[in-house]
This record gives C-alpha cells, structure tokens and sequence, in this order.
C-alpha cells in the first residue's frame, strides 16, 4: 500500500522534504507507520511528534487506511 | 444570536493589526444584547535565547487541520457557555516582535462567561490546533523552533 | 516596566470609542516583553424592564473617591500579578446601548497573568468603585437605579 | 458640632439635595449619624447605602470628626 504523508516544521527539516508517498508491504496501524519512519529517519528518534491520520490526532492502534492523509505534527506553537 | 456557526476563516498573513480590532469591536456595536467583550491578543515578545534576542517568529500550520480544529474549538465553546458571538484570528507569515499574531474575541451578555471563555478558548488554541512558530533571532538567519508551554 | 504607578484619570465623558481602544493597543507596540494582552470592555445592554427597554445608562460617581479607589485597584494587581502595564476608563454622563463604558487593559509577558489580573481588576471595580447609574428608560424620561450583582 | 454631608445617586432624590450641612448637639459616630439620618429621611430605610467617612466606607463603630467628609453611597454600578 502506499499513503500520503506531510512533514510540518522542524520534521520537514529532518526529513528534508515537506511530503512523500510512503510505500509499505503490509496493511498499516499508526504505530507500524512509526517505527517505519524512525528506522528511516532516525533523527525524528529525538523529536517529540504526533500522528495525525486525516486531519485528526491518532493513537497507535488506529489503522491507516490506503487512502489517508498522513501527517507528522512537531509540538505545536500557536498564539 | 449567532445559531448557526459557520467555519470562518481564522488566518491572515502576517500581523493582526490594532485597527483591525477597533473595526471588530465596532461591529458589535448593534448587537444590543451584549453587555461584556473579552479580548486575548497574543504579542510577540523580543525574548532573550543563546543565540541572541528574537527579533520576528515565522508561523505556518497545517491548513486545513487547523481550520477544522479552530471550528470544533469554537463548538465547544458556544456549546459550553452563554455566548452571543465569538471570533479568533491567527497569523501566518512573519509577525515581528511588539506586533500582534493571535486574536480571540468573545462576547456574551455577561461578564463571567466571556472571562470563562476567553481563557477556555485561547488555552484550547494553545493545546490543540497545528500551528508551528519559528523563532527568528539576531540578522543571521538563526531562529529556534517554538513550543508552547 | 512601569515602576511608580501615578494615578491616572480614569473618567472620560460619553461612550469610550473602539478607535481608542486600538490607540491603546498600538501604544504598546515598543513594550516588547509583553507576550500577552487581556481586554474587557463593559457594553451597554438594551435589557427589559417592567417600564419598558434601556436605552442608555447615564453614569455619575463620587469622583475623588472613586479615582482613589481605582487607583488602589492598581496597586492590588500590580502586587499581585506579573504585569508589564494596566489601563482603566471608565464613562462618566450618558452612554447609549451598543456602546462601550468600561475599558479594563492589562498586558504581562504571560497569558495566566493577564486573565488572572483582568478578571480580578474588573470584579473589584464592580464591587469597590462608587460610581452609580441611571437606566434609561424609552422615550418618556423613565429611569431605574442600576444596581451591580 | 456640623460636619458637610454628600448625597449620590438615588439617595440626592430621596433627600431632595446632593449635599447638606449636618447639626448635632453630641460627637457622631457613624451609627449615631446612621440613626439620625434615618430619622430625617425615613425613606431611606427602604434603601441600602454605605456611609463614606473621608473617602472611605466606614463601620457603624468609626468616630466622625468635625471636620470629616461624609458620603451616602447607594449601591455601586460601574462597567
């Protein structure tokens, strides 16, 4: 499968690219989806981040279906 | 009243400028039922880091999320206390210190709820909507990345 | 910072206009420590009464013991609280529905601060001011004594 | 002794003045003022009010000197 994944803020900098389609052999859980991406990018190990799944933050169980919007949010700084 | 809440556009670019308030302020004035105004503005301050003293912060966001978090965040409130109209407005771009980025303004007929509120929705903005601040520092290019506390 | 807190007026005659309001707001745009402003202005409510709908309030006060009062209001907060500035106005004479009698300014490096400060600045002036209102009633010279709860 | 007497808001209606001179044959307190006041105008029984001694709300207790500035003060409705 493959989804649609946005880096935002300082994660952009570290992945060097502000989005990318991320290929995978098996079905995804958000949780999998992480461990992938920090085996790829083992800068992002020291980075506090969330997952957001379709514009809302998701936990680790939740499954990533293949045409989600995936997103990795650095802590946020509004106001 | 306000029954129905559309989702409203929350972003500018760049600063929120003090007139931009007095305008909104001034456009309740027919809405006779309101007896209290609460107004947060969030200022960028010139604070101090190792690099040097943040001269501007850079903000961008994640759009579309944000937009739909200020809209739930907006929900919340009228459903939570006695609003008669509420708005929030948000920089995007490059607001300098001294200049305003964030702006929430709630008003009821009471002064209780638009204190209640006013704090309830800037802490809400703070905790749950994807917006990213890059703290510009010195005339080098430095900054540090922001993190609300 | 300020460090000495003079008196300062307070009164002003008739309805205090959103265009000071944002005068107030610029004025503070070379006071970069400040991260956070608290706003809250009293509107006059059109409210129902037995004889008939407000129309204005006509605001009188025991002046100088008001300015004293006011004055000790300051000096509360600024021990209290971490403020950077504080502003009161208030009306004095007569102020139409829709427009703005009170006008309570606080701004602090910190947001806690400044709600905290706004909502304590704006209950003692409710409870410790005497500044006394006349409710005016439709066209015919009706009026009741207003009275803060 | 006399002492200058304030009226604000309803209460000038009531006493039909905004100030006046007070004549007592004894030294006041602000209970006996209280009392006495009560006695002139009884429509102020009806009524809450403080009595400001100087500028500052006084307890029945507090003596009043001749030279004292006294204030009847309704009900307080500023913002």
């Amino acid at each position: 499968m493959s989804v649609h994944v946005m880096y935002y803020g300082m994660l952009a900098e570290i992945t060097g690219h502000a989005n990318e389609l991320w290929i995978s052999d098996e079905n995804l859980t958000v949780g999998k989806f992480r461990s992938q991406i920090l085996e790829k990018y083992p800068a992002l190990r020291e980075k506090k981040f969330k997952v957001a799944v379709n514009q809302k933050i998701a936990e680790d169980f939740a499954p990533i279906d293949p045409s989600a919007e995936i997103a990795l949010l650095p802590p946020f700084a509004g106001g | 009243m306000e029954k129905i809440h559309k989702p409203k556009k929350v972003f500018v670019q760049g600063p929120i400028s003090p007139e931009f308030v007095s305008k909104s302020i001034a456009s309740h004035h027919s809405k006779t039922g309101i007896g209290a105004h609460a107004i947060f503005l969030g200022q960028i301050r010139a604070d101090q880091k190792e690099s040097g003293t943040v001269t501007a912060i850079e903000y961008s966001a994640y759009e579309e999320m944000a937009e739909h978090a200020f809209h739930e965040i907006r929900e919340k409130a009228f459903a939570r206390f006695e609003l008669t109209c509420m708005h929030i407005y948000h920089s995007l771009g490059t607001v300098p210190v001294g200049e305003i980025s964030l702006f929430v303004f709630v008003s009821s007929p009471h002064r209780r709820a638009a204190f209640e509120a006013s704090e309830f929705v800037v802490e809400e903005i703070k905790a749950n909507v994807p917006v990213f601040g890059k703290e510009l520092i010195g005339e080098n290019g430095a900054y540090v990345w922001k993190e609300n506390s």
